[in-house]
C-alpha cells in the first residue's frame, strides 16, 4: 500500500518564497532517509500537496479534506502560525498526526496543543532563548525593539526570562506597530534609554517578516554612543542587510556552512547539485521533517497512529541540524541553535554568520508550556 | 450666399437600439442662419450631434465645405472650422469663466478685441470673469456657452437652443450677436423653440418630426404662412407673441 | 445697454474668512512648533522633524501621482501600489547592474547610478502606465467603482508578474556608500539618504505646481473629466491627453518606488500595495487631487507619526488615521480640495 | 406565494432561473450529492459568502455605497460569536447571545461610521472606511489578550454540531447524518432565511427609495427624502447580516482569526463575486459567490494539472503554475468587468429582452 | 394678533457667496391660493431666492417662515415634509430610472413610504395609480418605461414638472418650467398650473421670461434686480415701469430718448 503523506502548506501567497524551501527540503528529506527509493517496507510513499493560501480556513479545510477524503497518514506544515493554529484542533478530530513545520508560534506545542501535534521546527521561545544565551553575561546592558503584536511580546518576554540568568541587564523595551516605516522615533527612545550606561550595550531586535528595522537603525550610527545591534539569524535573502552590520551577534537556526554533520553535507552538495544555491532555514527544517516521518513509520512498523505516537514520543533522530529529540511532554523537537558572528565578504551576497558557540540541546532550558 | 456649406444625406443615426435619425437632409447655405424647428423629441439635437461627430451616422453622408467628415472624429471635426453650443451648454463648472473661454480659444489665446465685445454683448461674462463656472445662474450659463462658441470666428456655428433661460433683454443681446456674426461671413446652425427669436434672425429654416425633416424652405415663406405653422408645429403665431 | 445696471453688489470679505482660505499652510509650522514644545531636547526634535519631513517627502512622491491621476482624471487608481513596485524593482535590477557605480567611493558615481535607475525604472512604470491605461481604465473612465475593481485586478495581476519575472523572495540591496549613514550635528543624527528624498521631494513639487499651474494639460484634463464630449468638441483630442498624464502619474509611482525601495534596502512585489494605505490617507487628508494638499498633508502625517512614535507609541498607531478624522471634521473635501467627485 | 416569498423580484431570464434552481438544490441537498469533506466545505462557504455578498449588494448595488469595511462587520459577527463560545461554553445559548452581540456592535459600528462619514463624497467614503477597517485589523491583532491576535481563536461548539455526534445510527443515501451535517443545515437554513429578508428589503419601497438615493440625492432631499438616514440605515442593515453571515462562519469554521474575517483579500473577493454576479440584482450575489468560491477552490488544481501537462513549455508552464492562480484570478478581475459589465445576471437577462 | 399668516413669508433674507450679495434682503409674503410670478434679469436671485425657500441654501441671515412657523433652519426633507416642493431649472431628475419609477419615487415620498421596508413595493397600488394619473396629465405615458437620460431635453424638463406635481405641496416653485419646451407643449403645462392654483387652492411661485406666461396666469409680480426686491403689484403694473422696461425687457425707456 502506498503511504500518503500531505503536506498542507501555504504555497501561494505573501509567504511562497519560505513554502518553496520548505516543499524542497521535505522531498529531499524522505529521499535521503529512504536512501532514494521512497518506500518503506515496500510501501511507496506519496506526498500530496495542498495549499492553504495562508488562510487559516483553508488551511482547515485542506487538512481535513487530507486526512477525510485522501486518507493521509500524516500530515506535514504549514507555514504560518495562525494557520497552523486553526489546523491543530482538525488533526485531533481525525486523531491523524500533524507535524508542524516550520510554522513558530509557541502556542502551538503550548496552550493549544493536542497529543497528535508534533513539531520539527523551533518555537519562539527557542530562538528567544538561543539569543539571551549568546548574547547575557556580566556588565551587558540590553534593550529590546519588537513588533507590537503577541509574537513580538511573547518573544521578548521569553528572552527577558532566559536572560535573567546571566547576569545582563534588561534595561528597556520597546515595542513598535508590525507596520511602521520610520524607526527614528524608535531609535531616539531606545539611545536615551542605553547611552548613559556602562559595559557593553546592544539592542536586540526580533522582527518577524518585512519592514525590518535593523538597517534603518544602523543609518543613525548607535555606535557613537556605543551600542551594537543583535538579532537573530534568518533567511539568506534577508542576510544581504547583514552585510553592512560586520561584528553583529546572535543565535541562529540554520546557516548551510554552520553545522558539520552527513546529513548535512548531503543536503547542501545535493541542493547546490540541483538548484545551484545552498539550502536555507526552510529547507533544513522541511529535510527534518522528512527524516523525522520516515524513521517514525519505521520505527512504529505501521501507519496507526497511537503506534506511531509511541513511536515518535522521545524519538531521537538524526537532521541536518545534528540531532533533535521530540520531547514527550509537549512533542517539540529540542534541537542545537548556534551562536554567531557576522563576518562580511565582498563576494558572498550575505553577511556570512561565523560559528561562535553551538548552543546545545542541555544549554537551553526550554520551558514546557502546554500544561 | 446659396452654396451649401454644410451638407447631410440621408443621414441615420442609431443610440443603442434606437433608430433616431431617419434619413435627414439637410442643407446650410454659406454665410446665412439657418433654422431647425421641431416639436420636442424630434430629433434636432442629435442631428447637431451627429454633425459634430458625438454621434456617428450609421448610413449616409455630411459633408462641409466640400469635405466629407461623415466619419472624422470630434476633434478633427471641431478643428475644420465648427463650433458647438450643446442643448447642456456643456460648461466646465469646476474652472472659472475664464477658464472656460481660455480652453475655447485655441493655442494662441483670446483676442482683447472679440473679448470686450463678448463682455459687452453679455455683461456677466465679465463680472464673474473669474468666478467658478459652476455658480453661475441658467442663464449665465447659456451666456458662457455662447461666448465660447464665438471667441473665435469659425466657419460654422451649431448653436442648441441659445435663448433658454434668458430674460427677454439678452435675448435682444444674442439676436443682435448672431445678427453680428452673419455679417462676419459666419455661418449658423440654429435649434430654436423660440419662434419670434428664431424667425426674426432666420434665413432658411427645417422642420423635423420623428427623425425626419418634414419640411424645408425659406423662413420668410414660413413667417408668411398661418397655415403651414399651424400644421408643422401646431403653433399660431398670433397666441404666443 | 449700460453695463453698471447689471453690476450686482459686492461685499467687503472678512478678514477670518480670508485667512481661512490660508490655514492649511499654517498647519506643518504649527506641528513642528508643537513638537518641539512637547520633546523639548532641541536636537532630538531636530532627528525627528528632518526625519519626518522625509518620510513625509517620500510619501508625497508616491501619492502626488495618484493624486494628479485622481485630481485631473478622477480615475482612481488602486493599482498604483503595483506601479511602486514594479518601479522599486526595474531601479533597483539596474543598481545591481551598476554595481560597480554604486558601491564606488564617489559622491558623483552613486548619484548617477541612483539617477539612471531612476530614470529607467520611470520609463519602464510609464510604458506600464500605457499598457494598463490602453488596457485597463480606459473602459472605465467616469465610473469609479469599476475603477477600483479592474485596477485591483491590475494590481495583482502586475504582482504577480513580479513574481514571475523576479522571483518570489525579497530583493535587497545597500544604497550607494555615500548615501549611507548620517551627518552628525551635535547629537543629532541626520541621515544622509533622507536629506536626498527632501531634495528630490521639494523639487518634484515645485514643477509639478508649476506644470499645473502654468500649462492648459491641468485646465483641459480636468474639463476633460466633466464633460469630454465638449472637449472634444473644442477640438481638443482627450483621450491621448489622458493617457499621458496617466503616464505620468505611472512614472511618478515608479519614481516613488525607486526611493522607497532605496529607503527601505529590501523590497518585495508588494511593498507598493503595503504603503497605499498611507497613500490613500495622505491624499485624503490633502484633498482628492490636489497636490498642494497632498504635500502638505504628506508633510503633516510624517511629522506628526515621528512626533507620538516618539512620544507615546501606542498612539502612533493610530495618529495617522486621527490627523485624518479631524481634517475631515474641520474639512470634508479634505484640505484642499479640487475635484467636484461625487 | 412563490412570488410574494421571492418578494416579485423573479429571475426574469430562464437561464437564470435554471442556474438558481441548481445551485438551490444542490446547496439544499449538499450532504447528500456531494460525497467528501471538501465538497461540504465548498457548500458550506458558497452559503455564507451568499449571504455576505448580498449584503454587500444592497450598500453597493442598491445605495451605490462603496465600503472597504464590510469584513470589519463580517468579522465582528465572527469575534462575538466566537469569544461567546469560547466564554461560556460549546452550548446554543452562546451562539445565540455571541451572535446577537456581534449585530450589536456591528450595527452601533455601522451607525458611527455612517453618521460621521455619509456626509462627505462617495470615493472619501471609501477610502475613509479602507483606513478604518485597516485599523480595525491592527486592532484585533494588538488586542490579543481577548482576541487571540494574528492567530485568532480556536474554540468549541456545542456537541450535536459536530461529527462525533450522530442524529440517526444508519446511514442516509450512504451519509451518516452527524453533526457536521446538522451543522451545515443551521448555516444552509439561516443563509436562505437572510437572503430571502435581504430579496424582500430591496424590492420595498425602502429599497427603491435607496436606488433614488444612489441616482440623484439632491433630488432625493428635495421630494422629501433624509438621504444621510437612508444610507445610514442601509449602512447599519447591511452590517448587521454581514455580522450574522460572520457568526454563521465562526460556528462552520470552529476559528475566527484576522485572515478568514478582516482581510483586504475577501474584502476584495467579495468587490468581485458581487460585480460578477451582477450589482444591483441579489441574485447576482448568488451566482457571483458560487462561481467564484468554485474558481478559488478547483481552480488551483486544474492549473496544476495544466501546467504539469505542458511542463515541456517554458514560460506558459510557469505563467499556469499553480502558485499562479493569483494572477489569472487577476486576469479574471478585468474580463469580468470588460465582458459583464452588468455580471452575469444583466448578462441573461438581456439576452432574452 | 390675526390667526391667518400668509402661507409663505420671508423677512430679510440674504446671502452672501464669498462679498457676492446674492438675495439681498428680501421680503415678501405670498398669501395662500396665489399664484407670484418672480422675474428679473439673469443673474438677479431668482433661483437663488428658491434655493433659499426650499432650503438648498441656509441665509446668511433673515428669516423664512412658513405658516407663520420659522424654517430658516429646517432641513431640505424637512421643508419638503412641511409643504414646500419645487421644481429646477436645470433638470434635475434620477438618470438610471424610468420615467415612471421617477414618478413613483416621488408619489411614495409624499406618502411617507420611504422606510417601510418589508413589503413589496409594487403592492402599493394607490401610488402606481397616482403615478401614472401624472404622467397622463404630462403626456408623458407613452414614454413611461424609457430611462430617464436617454429623454430629448424637452422631455426631461415635462419630467421635472410631473415631479412637482406627484409631490403636489403647498407651495410649490416652478423655475422657468416651460424652457426648452416645444410651442405646442406649453399650454398644456401651462393649464396643469392654472389648474393646481384655481381647483386645488395651492400657492405657487413661478419664475419665467416669457412676458406672455406670465401675463396670462400671474396674479402678482415680484421684480428682483442685483438680489434685492426692487418692485412688487399687479402684472401690468409692474411690467409697465421703467425699472422693468430697461434693465429686463431691454427697451429703453420712452421717458429717456
Ligand atoms: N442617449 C440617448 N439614448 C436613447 N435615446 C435617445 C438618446 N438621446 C436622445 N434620444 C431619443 O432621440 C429622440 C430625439 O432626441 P433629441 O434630443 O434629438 O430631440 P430634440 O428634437 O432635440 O428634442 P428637444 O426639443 O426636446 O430637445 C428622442 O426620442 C429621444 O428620446
Ligand atoms: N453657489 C454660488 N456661489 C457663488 N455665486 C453664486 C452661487 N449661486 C449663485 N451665485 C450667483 O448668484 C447670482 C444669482 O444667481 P441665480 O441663479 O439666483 O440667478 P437667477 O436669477 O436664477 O438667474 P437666471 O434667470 O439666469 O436663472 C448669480 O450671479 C450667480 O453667479
Ligand atoms: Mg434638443
Ligand atoms: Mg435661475
Amino acid at each position: 500500500d502506498d503511504i500518503k503523506i500531505a503536506h498542507v502548506y501555504g504555497m501561494t501567497g505573501a509567504l511562497e518564497a519560505y513554502a518553496k524551501q520548505s516543499h524542497t527540503g521535505l522531498m529531499m528529506g524522505l529521499e535521503y532517509a529512504t536512501d532514494g527509493s521512497m518506500e518503506i517496507n515496500g510501501n511507496k510513499l506519496v506526498v500530496i500537496e495542498k495549499d492553504t493560501q495562508l488562510k487559516p480556513d483553508i488551511g482547515k479545510a485542506a487538512l481535513a479534506e487530507a486526512f477525510g477524503d485522501d486518507d493521509a497518514a500524516i500530515a506535514v506544515g504549514p507555514v504560518s502560525s495562525g494557520v497552523a493554529l486553526a489546523m491543530l484542533p482538525v488533526a485531533e478530530e481525525y486523531g491523524k498526526i500533524l507535524l508542524v513545520e516550520p510554522a513558530v508560534a509557541d502556542s502551538i506545542t503550548g496552550a493549544d496543543w493536542n497529543r497528535f501535534i508534533f513539531r520539527t521546527g523551533r518555537n519562539s521561545s527557542q530562538d528567544a532563548i538561543s539569543n539571551a544565551v549568546a548574547l547575557g553575561a556580566k556588565d551587558v546592558t540590553i534593550a529590546t525593539l519588537a513588533q507590537d503584536y503577541a509574537f513580538g511580546h511573547d518573544g521578548v518576554a521569553a528572552f527577558k526570562e532566559a536572560l535573567a540568568g546571566t547576569g545582563a541587564e534588561l534595561a528597556f523595551e520597546e515595542y513598535a506597530p508590525t507596520d511602521t516605516q520610520d524607526f527614528t522615533a524608535a531609535a531616539q527612545r531606545i539611545f536615551d534609554a542605553l547611552k548613559d550606561k556602562p559595559g557593553r550595550k546592544f539592542l536586540f531586535v526580533i522582527w518577524a517578516g518585512g519592514n525590518n528595522p535593523i538597517g534603518k537603525i544602523q543609518a543613525m550610527e548607535p555606535q557613537r554612543f556605543g551600542i551594537e545591534i543583535s538579532t537573530g539569524g534568518n533567511i539568506l535573502a534577508a542576510m544581504k542587510a547583514y552585510k553592512s552590520l560586520p561584528g553583529m551577534e546572535g543565535a541562529t537556526y540554520y546557516y548551510y556552512d554552520i553545522p558539520k554533520n552527513p546529513v548535512n553535507d548531503w543536503l547542501v552538495s545535493e541542493h547546490q547539485k540541483r538548484f545551484g544555491t545552498p539550502p536555507d532555514f526552510f529547507t533544513a527544517g522541511g529535510m527534518s521533517a522528512g527524516i523525522a516521518i520516515v524513521d517514525a513509520l519505521r520505527k512504529a512498523g505501521s501507519t496507526d497512529t497511537e503506534a506511531l505516537i509511541a513511536a515518535m514520543e522521545g524519538m531521537e533522530f538524526e537532521t541536518p541540524k545534528g540531532k533533535m529529540v521530540f520531547r514527550k511532554e509537549d512533542h517539540q523537537a529540542l534541537q542545537s541553535m548556534y551562536h554567531f558572528k557576522i563576518r562580511v565578504d565582498p563576494n558572498v551576497e550575505w553577511g556570512i554568520p561565523e560559528l561562535v558557540r553551538e548552543l546545545k540541546i542541555e544549554d537551553m532550558n526550554i520551558p514546557v508550556r502546554n500544561k | 450666399m446659396t452654396t451649401p456649406l454644410l451638407t447631410l444625406e440621408g443621414v441615420h443615426t442609431h443610440i443603442g437600439p434606437y433608430h433616431i435619425l431617419q434619413g435627414v437632409d439637410l442643407v446650410v447655405p454659406e454665410g446665412g442662419v439657418s433654422v431647425l424647428l421641431g416639436r420636442n423629441g424630434a430629433g434636432k439635437s442629435t442631428t447637431l450631434r451627429t454633425v459634430m461627430g458625438l454621434w456617428t451616422a450609421s448610413r449616409g453622408r455630411i459633408s462641409f465645405g466640400g469635405r466629407e467628415i461623415t466619419r472624422l472624429d470630434t476633434p478633427s471635426i471641431s478643428r475644420s472650422g465648427i463650433a458647438f453650443v450643446p442643448e447642456n451648454m456643456g460648461i466646465f463648472t469646476d474652472l472659472t469663466v475664464a477658464e472656460n473661454m481660455t480652453l475655447a480659444a485655441s493655442r494662441g489665446g483670446m483676442d482683447p478685441k472679440r473679448l470686450a465685445w463678448i463682455q459687452d454683448l453679455f455683461p456677466p461674462i465679465g463680472t464673474f470673469w473669474n468666478s467658478s463656472a459652476g455658480t453661475l445662474s441658467g442663464g449665465q450659463k447659456q451666456m458662457l456657452a455662447v461666448s465660447r462658441a464665438i471667441i473665435e470666428p469659425r466657419q460654422l456655428i451649431l448653436i442648441d437652443e441659445p435663448t433658454k433661460g434668458l430674460a427677454p433683454a439678452i435675448i435682444k443681446s444674442m439676436t443682435d450677436a448672431l445678427r453680428q456674426l452673419k455679417e462676419t461671413e459666419t455661418t449658423i446652425l440654429l435649434v430654436e423653440q423660440n419662434f419670434a427669436m428664431a424667425s426674426s434672425i432666420g434665413d432658411t429654416v427645417a422642420i423635423m418630426d420623428d427623425g425626419h425633416i418634414v419640411h424645408a424652405g425659406d423662413m420668410a415663406e414660413l413667417v408668411a404662412d398661418v397655415d403651414l405653422q399651424e400644421r408643422l408645429m401646431g403653433l399660431s403665431l398670433e397666441a404666443h407673441q | 445697454m449700460s453695463g453698471s445696471a447689471i453690476k450686482p453688489r459686492i461685499e467687503k470679505v472678512s478678514l477670518s474668512d480670508r485667512l481661512a482660505d490660508k490655514a492649511p499652510l499654517l498647519l506643518v509650522p504649527a506641528l513642528a512648533l508643537a513638537g518641539l514644545l512637547a520633546i523639548g531636547n532641541p536636537s532630538t526634535w531636530l532627528t525627528l522633524t528632518v526625519a519626518g519631513v522625509a518620510m513625509g517627502l517620500m510619501v508625497f512622491i508616491m501619492a502626488s501621482g495618484l493624486t494628479v491621476v485622481f485630481g485631473l482624471m478622477d480615475v482612481i487608481n488602486f493599482g498604483h501600489g503595483a506601479f511602486v513596485s514594479v518601479g522599486a524593482f526595474v531601479g533597483f535590477s539596474i543598481l545591481i547592474w551598476l554595481g560597480g557605480w554604486a558601491s564606488a567611493p564617489s559622491v558623483f558615481l552613486n548619484l548617477a547610478a541612483v539617477l539612471v535607475a531612476i530614470l529607467v525604472a520611470m520609463t519602464v512604470t510609464g510604458l506600464m502606465g500605457y499598457a494598463f491605461e490602453r488596457v485597463i481604465v480606459m473602459p472605465v473612465y467616469g465610473q469609479h467603482l469599476k475603477q477600483i475593481l479592474v485596477t485591483m485586478g491590475g494590481l495583482i495581476v502586475a504582482q504577480q508578474l513580479i513574481y514571475v519575472f523576479w522571483g518570489p523572495d525579497a530583493i535587497h540591496v545597500a544604497r550607494p556608500q555615500s548615501l549611507q549613514g548620517s551627518i552628525l550635528l551635535g547629537n543629532a543624527a541626520i541621515e544622509k539618504y533622507r536629506l536626498v528624498a527632501v531634495g528630490i521631494g521639494l523639487v518634484l513639487f515645485l514643477v509639478m505646481r508649476h506644470i499645473l499651474r502654468s500649462t492648459r494639460i491641468g485646465l483641459l484634463v480636468r474639463a476633460g473629466v466633466e464633460n469630454s464630449e465638449m472637449v472634444e468638441a473644442l477640438g481638443y483630442r482627450v483621450k491621448r491627453l489622458f493617457l499621458l498624464v496617466f503616464m505620468a502619474g505611472s512614472a511618478l509611482a515608479g519614481l516613488g518606488g525607486v526611493m522607497w525601495g532605496l529607503y527601505q534596502e529590501t523590497i518585495t512585489a508588494h511593498m507598493g500595495s503595503d504603503i497605499m494605505v498611507l497613500v490613500f490617507i495622505v491624499v485624503i487628508i490633502g484633498g482628492l487631487g490636489s497636490v498642494e494638499g497632498c504635500f502638505i498633508g504628506a508633510l503633516l502625517v510624517g511629522l506628526l507619526s515621528n512626533y507620538t512614535a516618539f512620544l507615546e507609541p501606542k498612539v502612533a498607531l493610530v495618529s495617522t488615521i486621527g490627523l485624518m478624522v479631524v481634517i475631515l471634521m474641520w474639512r470634508p473635501q479634505g484640505l484642499y480640495p479640487v475635484v467636484k467627485a461625487k | 406565494m412563490l412570488k410574494r416569498l421571492l418578494s416579485g423580484d423573479t429571475p426574469r431570464s430562464p437561464v437564470l432561473t435554471a442556474l438558481l434552481l441548481v445551485i438551490l438544490l444542490t446547496l439544499a441537498f449538499a450532504p447528500f450529492l456531494l460525497p467528501g469533506t471538501k465538497s461540504l466545505e465548498t457548500a458550506a462557504r458558497i452559503c455564507i459568502f451568499i449571504v455576505l455578498v448580498a449584503s454587500y449588494d444592497l450598500l453597493l448595488g442598491y445605495a451605490g455605497i462603496v465600503s472597504f469595511a464590510h469584513t470589519m462587520f463580517f468579522g465582528i459577527g465572527a469575534y462575538g460569536t466566537a469569544l461567546a463560545l469560547s466564554s461560556t461554553g460549546p452550548s446554543f445559548l452562546s451562539i445565540v447571545w455571541g451572535s446577537a452581540a456581534g449585530a450589536l456592535v456591528a450595527a452601533l459600528f455601522a451607525l458611527a461610521i455612517g453618521l460621521f462619514s455619509l456626509r462627505v463624497k462617495a470615493i472619501f467614503f471609501a477610502m475613509v472606511t479602507l483606513a478604518v477597517a485597516s485599523a480595525f485589523a491592527v486592532l484585533v491583532s494588538q488586542m490579543s489578550w481577548l482576541t487571540g491576535g494574528e492567530d485568532g481563536l480556536n474554540y468549541k461548539i456545542p456537541r450535536e454540531l459536530t461529527p462525533a455526534f450522530k442524529l440517526f445510527s444508519a446511514k442516509i443515501f450512504g451519509t451518516s447524518v452527524n453533526g457536521k451535517v446538522l451543522s451545515y443545515y443551521l448555516v444552509f437554513t439561516v443563509a436562505l432565511c437572510l437572503f430571502l429578508m435581504l430579496l424582500r428589503v430591496v424590492n420595498s419601497p425602502f429599497g427603491r427609495t435607496l436606488q433614488a438615493v444612489r441616482d440623484n440625492d439632491f433630488r432625493a432631499e428635495a421630494i422629501g427624502y433624509r438621504v444621510v438616514w437612508y444610507r445610514t440605515t442601509a449602512t447599519v442593515m447591511s452590517a448587521v447580516v454581514a455580522a450574522l453571515a460572520g457568526s454563521l462562519l465562526a460556528v462552520w469554521l470552529r476559528y475566527t482569526g484576522p485572515a478568514t474575517t478582516l482581510s483586504m483579500e475577501i474584502m476584495i473577493d467579495i468587490l468581485l463575486m458581487v460585480v460578477i454576479g451582477g450589482m444591483g440584482t441579489m441574485y447576482g450575489a448568488v451566482l457571483g459567490a458560487t462561481l467564484f468560491i468554485l474558481a478559488q477552490t478547483y481552480l488551483q488544481g486544474l492549473m496544476g494539472a495544466a501546467s504539469s501537462a505542458i511542463s515541456a513549455v517554458p514560460v506558459v508552464s510557469d505563467l499556469i503554475a499553480a502558485d499562479r492562480w493569483l494572477l489569472w484570478l487577476g486576469v479574471l478581475f478585468i474580463l469580468s468587468v470588460y465582458f459583464f459589465p452588468t455580471g452575469i445576471v444583466g448578462r441573461l437577462r438581456k439576452a432574452r429582452a | 394678533m390675526t390667526t391667518e399668516h400668509p402661507i409663505l413669508e420671508t423677512r430679510d433674507v440674504t446671502i452672501r457667496f464669498g462679498g457676492h450679495v446674492a438675495v439681498d434682503h428680501v421680503s415678501c409674503a405670498f398669501p395662500r391660493g396665489t399664484l407670484t410670478a418672480i422675474v428679473g434679469p439673469n443673474g438677479a436671485g431668482k433661483t437663488t431666492y428658491f434655493n433659499l425657500i426650499s432650503g438648498q441654501l441656509k441665509a446668511t441671515s433673515g428669516q423664512v417662515l412658513l405658516n407663520g412657523a420659522d424654517i430658516t433652519r429646517a432641513s431640505v426633507p424637512e421643508r419638503t415634509a412641511r409643504g414646500i416642493g419645487r421644481a429646477f431649472q436645470l433638470t434635475n431628475l434620477f438618470p438610471s430610472l424610468s420615467v415612471r419609477e421617477n414618478v413613483r419615487l416621488v408619489a411614495q415620498a409624499k406618502a411617507g413610504k420611504g422606510f417601510d421596508m418589508f413589503s413589496m413595493a409594487d403592492s402599493h397600488i394607490e401610488l402606481i395609480e397616482r403615478a401614472e394619473h401624472v404622467l397622463a396629465e404630462v403626456r408623458l405615458l407613452d414614454d413611461g418605461d424609457r430611462i430617464v437620460s436617454a429623454l430629448s431635453h424637452g422631455d426631461q424638463r415635462k419630467l421635472e414638472v410631473a415631479l412637482l406635481i406627484a409631490l403636489g405641496p403647498q407651495v410649490l416653485m416652478f423655475d422657468e418650467p416651460t424652457a426648452g419646451m416645444s410651442v405646442d407643449e406649453v399650454p398644456v403645462i401651462l393649464d396643469l398650473i392654472r389648474t393646481l392654483k384655481q381647483d386645488m387652492d395651492r400657492t405657487i411661485l413661478l419664475v419665467e421670461h416669457k412676458m406672455d406666461v406670465i401675463r396670462s396666469l400671474a396674479d402678482r409680480i415680484i421684480v428682483l434686480h442685483n438680489g434685492a426686491l426692487v418692485a412688487e403689484g399687479e402684472p401690468a403694473a409692474v411690467i409697465a415701469m421703467p425699472i422693468v422696461q430697461e434693465a429686463y425687457l431691454g427697451k429703453v425707456p420712452e421717458a429717456a430718448q
